[in-house]
């Protein structure tokens, strides 16, 4: 009982919305969105469990006065207040997402929306590190995906196309140096060869991108969006839908349980 | 580790101190580009440049904090026009969570101007029901609000004195974060053919150029980029604008930061 | 004068999240857990006025005949997954769980199906000759896009192909293929940049401007 | 300007052509209570500001015919969403040119019916049951016990020495779901993997912390997590007050996780799932404080930052494998012998596709976009 239930709810719920895509009568039509609705009443009780796990937490690293523990008081403290003054608000005004709802106008706008918007622009210098440690042209790839990065992001600032002139000339100058400098280590004649046409071709280049990118980048940018990288994205997401049914239909015929033992 | 490898170790410290710095000093000085506004925002602003004073404006609040960084600058500037102009500004917004955002700036740009609430501006907030309110905009205003946010009767504020739909407004002004944008199209232009300005997200204003080419709408301000331009047709010193040149100086700082990260990582290769 | 305590205090977290990239702090700890705690809560509330209210209770008043009843279904599996509290039974809450996820296998299957597979299956059947205007003759920049395209995706495709290994022609497809996610990685990478830096300047902004007013 | 002067002389000279050719007919591939009205635009549509639609039921008359709904010019189609099924409804189009306006000619009576199949999903419904066929031939195949190989993943094989290697230090292992919910695949997927991570820190005695977006993936992980112990042989060690709820907003999330990482300092951070902004405020700040990261999701906009932060990555389908490949169950590897069968046959299609379509464009003959139409949905 205690698991061939849940086997058999699994099946007939997944297996019913398969059936509902290809009938549009009812009751079918509309039962992906009746499912969805009970999903969120369902979802909505569910976050009665999730509060009583944050403050079972935050309770007991307070009653043991676990390192930190003030923080806990700050954080059961912050809940009730928001969650008294939200349903106050309610009452008072009819929703707490009136306007004129204290708690939309004061600690919506004034603390909520600024924690926020300031935990997301911490993007901002976190792109910048990552983008520094993790660009290196160790591998013909890897040297692909920084140039990639480097031509999108500046194709798409005013000015751009400008500065990318010297950077790409500086870049490119570097590549040079640095291969006629590895090409002396080489042992064999080929590798040698390789690495000099390398460096020829990076001199070259600095020459061509003079010419191309001050009135060109945006388009180079635009294509690379548009044409390998739209290509790959592709080849990503016929991969996911492919295995997002084969991991769906193992739910729902009962190979693949890890959620339910 | 010589001078060369530690190019390779920066401290992440460092780097968010640069890029702060690239950001911040930008601002500071006021440094700014001089970039040709885009043709359809030099349209919109011209369109309430040349509305009469004392011509009524309604601007629509259709997004909420996530697109903050883009649809705030935008409504601040056009705020500083209307009330520079001494246009008459209702405001009201179809996603709840977007409204007090339009509040704080109404309030505040208003506040900069002297301007009297009730007098000169209104905030009428939201009703339920997108499709309907517009519908109903059109036919007689106190069909939708028969009061103010507040609760104050529109009736008794001197404002809305002549306004009843439509025809008593100069210029509709949407901003957009999502597909309100094609509703206010659909039920406010074709219906009762108000004049719409359009402001949206660089997501969004690709979808509501064939209203422009169609001359359903008056003018489109797109994305950050838009607001850059309506800031400084208005000569407003905002974030907008004023971030262009820091988005430009970041973004050539990170490729620099590229560059001298592969310096240290290859002299650190050639050691080995 | 409240607007001007309230901005204080708004730009007391903003600072106290931004010293968060030195290091932990007081400062951070202090807001992260006022953000937690307060964003359980709003969210807690927003979910009953926007979806539990309105799809539960308001439903059940508004409607009559089956649509009303029904609703007896998700009630249920809401109280099953309360069952959580009392361990003896704490097992029925699996039957809820189950509901959700057969519902989330059904959901995968037809949304990958009509919302990428069939799609993206069609949009990359392209020809690799496009002619100019309407003379036959072959634009040569089309052509060569539409090409690219077919052999990314192709390639793309292959680096996902598990049940050999990748040797031979499969692993130089495959190569190809990895390269590609490269070049795609690296440009959304750099596409991004831009946003993100703008929501730096619409923090720094709101700092300078409505705090210190210095701008 | 133009159009306003157009719209001048048009008032002085003449009224509006009206639209011509309303048809109306039951709305295809619906459950019904909806007719679909189409037309052909006036002759004006330059100056018309909007078409209005017209219905009156049981019989054509101008007396009992109410507005519908209107559309913007240009448009040709209307769906009305209004009507009783099984009822005779007539239409006609009113085009309107500022106060002036010129009605059509009433269309054919039609009437509302529901369909029990979709037409427009036949493509669907074909590979999805080619899929399942496949799936079932391998399925058999596994169960009479036939070998199936799956190729080396860095990603997977890297979660056991993960595991190892925090513990060494005596650190806790920090497991990360992200944002999707239960209903969301990819939280399935880290579901397995978390199975796996468990049991190994079970073996171990090393701790799993999971901070939760959603309550209801808590509760599943919780179940997850305890089976992994019972599996090791090491209930006694499972604490559910590990697995916690933090808060159901996205970067009240991350500044939770974020304290948890630097105060807690795992040896392993997992973030496996559904990711969205926040994956590099994650990801970062796990590379600060020096732990191992495996990362996996199939949110493509994610990957690149996963890439350039975590030491490994499960691009897309690779994290689906991940169950398969985790506990080389063969029926499970026999579904993605499956999966791979089928992207070979797409990868036909495409090239069969791209023949066709060129051989379209050369010969001028349109009969070869069969099978680029055969997947246009509609």
């Amino acid at each position: 009982m205690r698991r061939e239930v849940p086997l058999f709810i699994t099946f007939i719920s997944g297996i019913l919305l398969v059936i509902a895509l290809f009938i549009p009568h009812k009751p079918f039509g509309n039962l992906e969105q009746r499912f969805n609705d009970w999903y969120i009443i369902v979802s909505g009780f569910t976050m009665i469990l999730g509060i009583d796990s944050l403050l079972l937490h935050h309770w007991n690293n307070f009653k043991r006065k676990r390192e930190g523990w003030i923080y806990s008081i700050a954080l059961m403290l912050a809940f009730f207040i928001t969650l008294i003054w939200g349903f106050y608000s309610g009452i008072k005004v009819g929703s707490p997402f009136k306007p004129n709802a204290s708690f939309l106008k004061y600690f919506y706008t004034f603390v909520f929306v600024p924690l926020q918007a300031t935990m997301f622009s911490l993007l901002a210098f976190f792109i910048a590190s990552a983008a520094y440690r993790a660009f290196r042209a160790r591998t013909f790839d890897a040297t692909l995906l920084l140039t990639a990065a480097a031509l999108v992001m500046l194709g798409r600032v005013p000015e751009g196309n400008r500065a990318s002139v010297y950077l790409f000339g500086i870049a490119l100058l570097i590549a040079a140096i640095v291969l006629l400098l590895e090409a002396k280590e080489r042992v064999s004649t080929f590798e040698k060869l390789l690495h000099y046409l390398g460096a020829a071709v990076a001199i070259v280049l600095i020459y061509v991108q003079y010419r191309i990118l001050p009135s060109y980048l945006p388009q180079i940018a635009d294509w690379i969006m548009n044409i390998p990288q739209l290509a790959a994205k592709r080849g990503i997401f016929i991969g996911i839908a492919l295995g997002g049914i084969a991991m769906s239909l193992r739910i729902i015929l009962g190979i693949e349980r890890t959620y339910l033992k | 580790m010589n001078f060369w490898e530690r190019l390779g170790k920066i401290d992440r410290r460092i780097i968010y101190l640069v890029v702060f710095l690239g950001v911040i000093i930008p601002i500071l000085l006021k440094v700014t580009f001089r970039v040709e506004p885009m043709r359809e925002v030099k349209q919109a602003y011209e369109e309430v440049e040349k509305l009469p004073p004392g011509s009524a404006v309604m601007i629509s609040i259709d997004y909420d904090a996530s697109s903050m960084p883009e649809l705030q600058p935008m409504l601040v500037a056009i705020l500083e026009h209307c009330f520079k102009k001494d246009l008459k500004v209702i405001m009201l917004g179809h996603w709840p969570l977007g409204l007090p955002l339009g509040q704080i700036a109404l309030d505040k740009v208003a506040k900069k101007y002297g301007k009297v609430y009730g007098k000169d501006y209104v905030f009428l907030g939201f009703r339920p029901g997108v499709a309907a309110v517009m519908i109903n905009l059109g036919k007689e205003i106190r069909q939708v609000f028969n009061s103010d946010y507040k609760g104050t009767p529109i009736d008794s504020l001197p404002i809305m004195q002549n306004i009843h739909n439509y025809n008593d407004i100069g210029i509709l002004i949407g901003l957009e974060a999502g597909s309100t944008g094609d509703m206010w199209v659909q039920f406010a232009q074709a219906r009762y053919n108000a004049k719409i300005i359009l402001g949206a997200t660089a997501v969004v204003a690709p979808d509501l150029y064939p209203y422009l080419q169609a001359n359903q709408i008056v003018g489109l301000i797109g994305g950050l980029r838009g607001a850059a331009d309506y800031e400084s047709l208005v000569h407003v010193l905002g974030p907008a604008y004023l971030g262009m040149p820091a988005q430009t100086t970041i973004h050539v700082l990170v490729v620099i930061l590229i560059i001298l990260g592969n310096l240290g990582y290859f002299a650190t290769r050639r050691k080995k | 004068m409240a607007n001007v305590i309230w901005t204080w205090i708004a730009a007391g977290l903003t600072l106290a999240i931004f010293s968060f990239l030195y290091k932990d702090n007081p400062f951070y700890k202090l807001a992260e857990h006022i953000y937690v705690g307060s964003s359980a809560a709003f969210w807690f509330i927003y979910l009953w006025y926007f979806d539990v209210k309105p799809k539960l209770v308001d439903a059940w008043l508004q409607n009559t005949g089956f649509e009303k009843y029904i609703l007896i279904v998700p009630a249920i599996l809401a109280v099953l997954m309360l069952t959580r509290f009392i361990p003896t039974i704490s097992w029925l809450s699996r039957w809820a769980i189950a509901f959700t996820v057969g519902m989330g296998a059904g959901l995968g299957i037809t949304g990958a199906l009509q919302g990428f597979l069939v799609p993206q299956l069609q949009a990359t059947l392209l020809p690799i000759w496009v002619n100019v205007s309407d003379k036959f003759t072959v634009n040569l920049g089309y052509s060569l896009n539409n090409f690219i395209l077919v052999v990314g995706t192709i390639a793309t495709i292959f680096y996902f192909y598990f049940s050999k290994e990748h040797r031979g022609g499969l692993g130089y497809a495959s190569k190809v293929g990895i390269t590609f996610i490269m070049i795609a990685f690296g440009a959304s990478f750099g596409y991004t940049v831009m946003a993100r830096i703008s929501l730096l300047i619409g923090r720094l902004f709101f700092l300078l401007h409505d705090w210190l007013h210095l701008v | 300007m133009t159009a306003l002067s157009t719209v001048l002389l048009f008032l002085i000279v003449q009224f509006p052509a009206p639209p011509q050719n309303v048809r109306a007919y039951d709305t295809p591939n619906d459950a019904g209570n909806s007719i679909t009205v189409t037309w052909d635009l006036s002759p004006d549509d330059s100056v018309v500001s909007r078409y209005e639609i017209y219905r009156s039921k049981g019989e054509p008359s101008i007396d009992s015919a109410v507005v519908v709904g209107s559309v913007l010019r240009g448009s040709t189609q209307f769906e009305d969403n209004s009507v009783e099924n099984n009822v005779h409804y007539y239409y006609f189009v009113r085009a309107w040119v500022d106060t002036l306006y010129a009605d059509s000619k009433w269309s054919a009576a039609a009437y509302a019916k529901p369909q029990w199949f979709h037409t427009g999903r036949k493509s669907a419904l074909v590979i999805l049951i080619f899929f399942g066929i496949l799936l079932f031939y391998y399925l058999q195949k596994a169960k009479q016990g036939a070998e199936l190989y799956i190729r080396r993943i860095a990603g997977l094989e890297a979660v056991d020495e993960a595991v190892g290697r925090s513990t060494e230090m005596g650190r806790p292992i920090l497991f990360i779901l992200g944002l999707g919910f239960v209903s969301d695949i990819p939280t399935l997927a880290a579901l397995a993997i978390l199975k796996r991570v468990s049991k190994k820190a079970a073996e171990y005695e090393s701790e799993v912390i999971v901070p939760c977006y959603d309550p209801v993936v808590m509760t599943a992980a919780q179940e997850v997590v305890k089976e992994g112990y019972m599996e090791a042989g090491r209930p006694d060690l499972y604490n559910e007050r590990n697995i916690y709820y933090l808060t159901a907003d996205q970067f009240g999330y991350a500044a939770g996780v974020d304290g948890i990482m630097v105060r807690e300092k795992p040896g392993a951070v997992f973030l496996q799932g559904l990711f969205y902004a926040e994956s590099l405020i994650l990801a970062e700040t796990g590379h600060s404080i020096g732990a191992i990261q495996i990362s996996g999701t199939t949110a493509v906009t994610q990957l690149p930052f996963f890439i350039a932060a975590t030491d490994y990555t499960l691009i897309g389908e690779e994290m689906y494998a991940a169950s398969a490949y985790l506990s080389k169950d063969p029926l499970s590897l026999s579904t993605i012998k499956a999966e791979d069968v089928a992207k070979m046959v797409f990868v036909a299609l495409f090239v069969l596709g791209v023949v066709l379509e060129t051989l379209a464009v050369i010969t001028g003959n349109q009969s070869f976009h069969f099978l680029k139409n055969w997947f246009a949905l509609f």
